[in-house]
């Protein structure tokens, strides 16, 4: 067995390969979103609008703060303050699940009012519309799907900072973890103006 | 005339033989090379390798020489896909739909058909879409290729200059007939054309089963294509399978062929993939009759023939048009006389008219004729239509027998 | 390198055996060495290799005549989509990246495995799960696919059959080839051995160095296609229906943006053996070294924006039809360059015709066929005629075939002695060699000729006037399975019984002939010092 | 050869500089709506677009320790972005030139 290699540099930059991709997979939706607002952007300002602009600003201000306190969590690691990276990991956590439960009302209330995939309300809609939503849909769940993955990662992350598997000189999982989370937000930076903003 | 009149077929071979030539001749270098190099310089005719690893001068040439080439094939190319989609001003259209799995094309009367019909020396543009899945409009030979696209319309253009008939294939995979997906193009003479057109579209129940791209899944003769074959429907049943696997007997009347057109019949027919597209505010009704009518092999315009229902559902087996008696009652001067019946086990007598027929058809077991074994079998899959016809026909037995 | 470089106390068997508390089949599957995850790789890929080539000559069979009625359409339809699925995704864009690149690659450097050894077990695994679940989609549920390995939209929305389990099946690999690049990019750039500059690098790392970047970056918009498939289709999502306000023709970018990379996924790295094989054989330093590395990025790069030229006939904007015709061609000078510098190689070299070189000089022939059939296509108005017909069927199977498929093979005989330390017999290799070049040729050189006729691809039956043509390929394909058995029979009779074939057979210079063969678990006992390229070879050079 | 591999020791980022970051990026979000309020025509996604890029190069730069990072990897990452922006622009050479879009 070849021991663990300790490349400290190799593994960071692999965990940004591994962001490159994430920032392409989600490149392809952008593509098609650009595609169709070049199409139906008379649509797409119409539909923006039914969109709750003060949840989904809510929802920037959380995710900014939460990677705020990732960029802390990590800070304080290096500096050997391992319950204040513990403390605000929590708080990571805590923003990242808030997220996820406005997130939650929004579609919530989206499905009341019959707006959801394939929906009878959606297919008597202009095309242009009902294509918005469907990209709206796919990216915000697609987005969605990466914070729960987020969260889970960051758990498991405290558990291993806790154990000190991960700790002040050998911190690169806490700091990868941490890049994945602030790519999560990085992506809500875009789709927030994309859907909310565009009325 | 606009400058369009180059020879597309011509453009496109050209540009076609000068990257083939090109090609040819750089793949016999490179072929020959490496066979020469191989015995020239086997280790034992040349035991120490010459060194060297580069010469500026031989890379800069071989990266020029081959980039003009790819240039000058680029030109061409473009120049001879120009050719292809430049559509004369003066070009006459023809709007081609395709759906799984057959083509249609309609001019600007109206007419519609299956085949593409056009005039030597002019020139014709294609307004082209479709109606299900992206298909492919091929006609190799005018080198004319574009998809059918739904959602969109698409254009090409031909010009025939020798009459005859031209393969049109589809090429994008469209489904299980894809390869059965054909069609072609009849170039006639313009004075052909003219009194072609002029015919105008048949109004016919078959003509319209044609115009509707039916007959490219459902045969007439029997045979089984993708679809069930349309031959003998009066009187047939049709197993459905339902989404949830349950097979399930329907008659197969006006209503069941009006639902399964537009696709509302509530399962697949067993045996076929549920493939069959809906038609639903696609088929005028009057049309939509008239090809019902056609398939449940009415005359449009008559009355169902009541002697050949009886015949072929089987009444004459038991009951006989000449008095003698077989299983049940003879059918001749049955009707509008009394009969007596049997009624909840009693003899009653009731006068034969439309209603008692009718209500025979339905329950034969709930009055039975005296004298005879209730073992008439029901009919319940009969139209309104053919029970009035079949009523008809025994009228006109019965009348026989008063007239006398 | 003289036998006294092996380890004190290694086994002759190296890598290839366990140790004593950790034998059979769970010292493979659980194992991080990258010499046996490729090995794992390899033996996955050629058996899905002959479940894909006897597909292949089922549907040669069925078309042998007209009218002939061995499979339904349903089935033929299924068939060649299996065909498809499986070559592509479960053979082709693996193959030499997986297998030889995870062999080759840390030795090639100088480096003791890849920068993340679990990481590429796991990558297997990933690979594995696909294969089982795109083979769960041809025998479970409604039917295998019928979609062709395209997915086209609208048609896989509509088919009944088994698409949405087939595309997670592809995001799956997908996954699977993302995480080898991203190894192989971070491999590359931090464990390369002391003196190992990247001019050092010999050309098959160069190779997989611009084929791991394709990897990464087009490989998500593959992932992100078949994921919105699925979502049409299970969660009922609109994006591409056009009844809906999709545009049909945008899922074919998204596709192609992946999947015309993904063409030189995998012929880059078949060019990165080529040059790897021919200076041994030639006993000459490679020519040009500069252009071939940097002509395999351009490759990798240009080639990444040519994908809408799949859609000259799509109905797409006659511009763009402009634009990507032009930057086809554009791509085609630096695979000329490499053709050219192979040709310098050979030239006034001292040539040992040896089964390697065989297969190499069969990948130039065949490659070189189909890359100027891609001059055809490339040209907006002769690819019109020949769009979606079997022009393009024979086109891509002499590149990907011919091409990769010989590259592979070439690279099978010539690390053969390497990875197993034996050797198989030569003349065998050599005769097999023939018969698949040979029927390589009858099975697909009447394709061109078919196409040029108008014959569509995708047709289960055809009218007569394709007969004569059909009926040669077929018997092609009978001539090809025939090759490839002597072939595949040979080297496995090398494995078992083939003489010991020593450290450095070839006389190659590359790093891993200095280790035994097979090489030891670890690699190199201590990381070793380089000094010289990888084609500088001895003064001396020949070896017997 | 491990080129990243410079060992200057991993830069510690001080809490008020993420302060500081954190509080302008929570300005841009507003700033970011409140201009989405007036309408600007096509510039709206234009202003939005580029106000959300400034907000990404914050979050990449320092949360990210972008700025601290080896000049590769910056480089990579232009790569990237660059790579993405191509796949959309030619695509658009179809999109914005088809001759019509609906039948």
């Amino acid at each position: 067995m070849i021991e663990a290699h300790k490349d400290y540099a190799g593994a960071k930059l692999g965990m940004w390969l591994f962001l490159f991709t994430e920032v392409v997979l989600f490149g392809g939706l952008f593509l098609l979103y650009s595609a169709y607002l070049h199409r139906y952007h008379l649509d797409f300002h119409h539909a923006a609008r039914n969109l709750d602009t003060f949840l989904g600003g809510a929802n920037t201000i959380i995710l900014i703060t939460s990677s705020f306190f990732m960029a802390m969590s990590i800070t304080a690691l290096q500096l050997g303050r391992r319950g204040r990276c513990l403390g605000l990991l929590a708080l990571t956590v805590l923003m990242a699940l808030g997220f996820l439960a406005n997130k939650a009302i929004e579609w919530w209330a989206k499905f009341e009012h019959g707006i959801f995939p394939g929906s009878e309300h959606l297919r008597a809609l202009p095309q242009g519309e009902e294509i918005f939503y469907s990209l709206y849909f796919a990216m915000t769940g697609l987005h969605g799907i990466h914070v729960l993955l987020g969260v889970g990662i960051l758990s498991f992350v405290m558990i291993l900072v806790r154990r000190g598997r991960v700790r002040q000189e050998d911190f690169v999982i806490l700091e990868n973890s941490g890049l994945y989370w602030h790519l999560v937000d990085l992506i809500w930076i875009f789709l927030f103006p994309l859907f909310y903003l565009i009325t | 005339m606009n400058g369009q009149a180059v020879n597309v077929v011509q453009s496109v071979d050209r540009t076609f033989y000068f990257i083939f030539g090109t090609s040819a001749v750089i793949l016999f270098l490179i072929a020959l090379a490496t066979i020469y190099f191989v015995i020239r310089y086997n280790h034992k005719r040349h035991p120490v390798p010459a060194d060297f690893d580069h010469n500026t001068l031989a890379e800069i040439i071989w990266t020029a020489v081959p980039t003009l080439l790819v240039l000058a094939m680029f030109y061409y190319g473009w120049q001879s896909f120009r050719a292809l989609r430049g559509i004369p001003e003066d070009a006459m259209e023809v709007k081609v739909v395709g759906r799984m799995w057959s083509w249609s094309f309609e001019y600007a009367d109206g007419r519609t058909g299956p085949i593409l019909v056009v005039p030597l020396g002019k020139p014709v543009k294609l307004a082209i879409t479709s109606k299900d899945v992206i298909h492919g409009f091929y006609v190799p030979a005018f080198r004319v290729k574009i998809d059918a696209v739904p959602g969109m319309t698409t254009y090409a253009w031909l010009q025939a200059d020798r009459p005859g008939d031209y393969e049109i294939y589809c090429t994008v995979y469209c489904g299980l007939e894809h390869a059965k997906m054909l069609s072609r193009v009849h170039a006639v003479s313009p004075e052909e054309f003219e009194s072609w057109l002029a015919q105008g579209q048949g109004r016919d129940g078959k003509a319209l089963l044609e115009k509707h791209d039916c007959l490219g899944c459902h045969a007439l003769d029997g045979s089984k294509l993708v679809g069930p074959s349309l031959k003998d429907l009066p009187g047939r049943q049709a197993t459905l399978v339902e989404t949830d696997g349950r097979e399930r007997q329907v008659a197969i009347d006006e209503a069941y062929l009006k639902a399964a057109i537009v696709g509302d019949k509530g399962g697949r027919v067993k045996g076929f993939e549920p493939s069959m597209p809906s038609y639903r505010g696609q088929i005028p009704p009057e049309e939509l009759q008239a090809m019902v009518d056609f398939l449940l092999g009415r005359q449009p315009g008559k009355p169902l023939d009541g002697a050949k229902l009886a015949e072929e559902q089987g009444c004459l087996g038991c009951h006989s048009t000449d008095g003698s008696i077989l299983v049940g009652p003879s059918f001749k001067g049955l009707f509008g006389e009394k009969t007596t019946v049997i009624d909840q086990g009693r003899e009653v007598e009731v006068l034969v008219d439309a209603d008692f027929v009718k209500e025979v058809l339905a329950n034969p077991g709930k009055r039975p004729a005296k004298g005879f074994d209730p073992v008439m079998p029901t009919y319940p899959d009969l139209t309104p239509e053919q029970k009035e016809a079949l009523v008809g026909y025994l009228m006109s037995l019965g009348h026989e027998k008063h007239s006398h | 390198m003289s036998l006294t470089g092996i380890k004190a106390g290694a086994s002759p068997r190296g890598f290839l055996s366990s140790p004593q508390d950790a034998g059979g089949l769970r010292s493979w599957i659980f194992s991080t060495d990258h010499k046996r995850i490729g090995l794992l790789y390899l033996a996955c890929i050629l058996t899905l290799f002959a479940a894909g080539v006897a597909l292949g000559l089922i549907m040669r069979l069925k078309l042998i005549t007209p009218g002939n009625d061995l499979l339904a359409p349903q089935t033929y339809n299924a068939v060649f989509t299996v065909h498809g699925v499986i070559m592509i995704f479960l053979v082709v864009i693996p193959s030499i990246p997986a297998s030889f690149g995870n062999i080759l690659l840390p030795l090639h450097i100088g480096a003791e495995d890849v920068s993340f050894p679990r990481l590429n077990l796991f990558s297997w695994w990933l690979y594995l799960t696909g294969a089982v679940v795109a083979l769960v989609s041809i025998f479970t549920g409604s039917g295998a696919p019928d979609t062709g390995w395209t997915f086209y939209v609208p048609f896989s929305e509509r088919t009944t059959t088994n698409v949405s389990v087939a595309v997670m099946a592809v995001f799956i690999l997908g996954f699977s080839s993302i995480l080898t690049g991203l190894n192989f990019i971070t491999t590359i750039h931090q464990l390369r051995a002391p003196g190992m500059t990247w001019r050092r690098l010999s050309l098959f790392v160069w190779s997989l160095y611009a084929t791991a970047w394709v990897q990464v970056l087009a490989t998500p918009i593959l992932g992100i296609t078949v994921l919105l498939v699925f979502a049409e289709r299970v969660l009922n999502l609109g994006l591409f229906d056009p009844g809906r306000g999709g545009d049909p023709l945008l899922y074919q970018h998204l596709f192609w943006i992946y999947s015309h990379p993904a063409v030189y996924i995998m012929i880059l790295p078949a060019m990165g053996v080529i040059s790897d094989i021919i200076p041994v054989f030639a006993r000459k330093r490679i020519f040009g070294y500069n252009m071939i590395a940097f002509s395999s990025l351009t490759i990798a790069s240009v080639g990444s924006l040519v994908w809408a030229h799949h859609m000259f006939t799509s109905g797409m904007s006659d511009l763009a039809v402009l634009v990507f015709s032009f930057l086809t061609f554009i791509v085609a000078v630096p695979s000329a360059i490499k053709i050219f510098n192979w040709l310098s190689t050979l030239y006034k070299g001292s040539i040992i015709v040896e089964p390697p070189l065989l297969f190499t000089l069969g990948f130039i022939w065949m490659f070189s066929v189909g890359g100027l059939t891609g001059l055809i296509q490339g040209a907006a108005g002769a690819d019109i005629h020949v769009h979606d017909t079997y022009f393009i069927v024979a086109h891509f199977h002499y590149v990907i075939f011919g091409g990769t498929g010989l590259g592979m093979f070439a690279a099978m005989h010539f690390w053969f002695p390497k990875i197993f330390g034996r050797m198989y017999n030569r003349r065998t290799a050599a005769a097999a060699f023939w018969i698949i070049l040979l029927g390589m040729n009858v099975l697909y050189f009447p394709m061109f000729i078919l196409g040029l006729m108008g014959m569509p691809r995708r047709y289960y039956d055809y009218p007569a006037q394709f007969a004569q043509g059909q009926l040669i390929s077929t018997v092609g394909s009978w001539i090809l399975a025939m090759g490839l058995a002597l072939m595949f029979y040979n080297l496995y009779a090398g494995v078992r019984r083939g003489a010991a074939a020593g450290p450095n057979p070839w006389g190659a210079a590359t790093l891993e002939w200095t280790l035994p063969s097979p090489p030891p678990s670890g690699n190199f006992a201590e990381i070793p010092e380089v000094e010289k390229g990888p084609y500088d070879f001895a003064p001396d050079p020949r070896h017997d | 050869m491990a080129e990243l591999d410079k060992r200057h020791a991993p830069h510690i980022l001080s809490d008020r500089l993420l302060a500081t970051v954190w509080a302008t990026l929570v300005c841009l979000t507003a700033i970011t709506i409140a201009v989405a309020r007036i309408d600007l025509g096509f510039y709206n996604i234009l202003a939005a677009l580029s106000i959300a890029t400034t907000k990404a190069l914050l979050v990449i730069f320092f949360f990210m320790h972008m700025k601290y990072e080896h000049a590769l990897l910056k480089w990579l990452l232009f790569l990237a972005c660059v790579v993405l922006a191509i796949f959309i622009g030619l695509t658009f050479f179809d999109v914005a030139f088809r001759l019509q879009v609906r039948s």
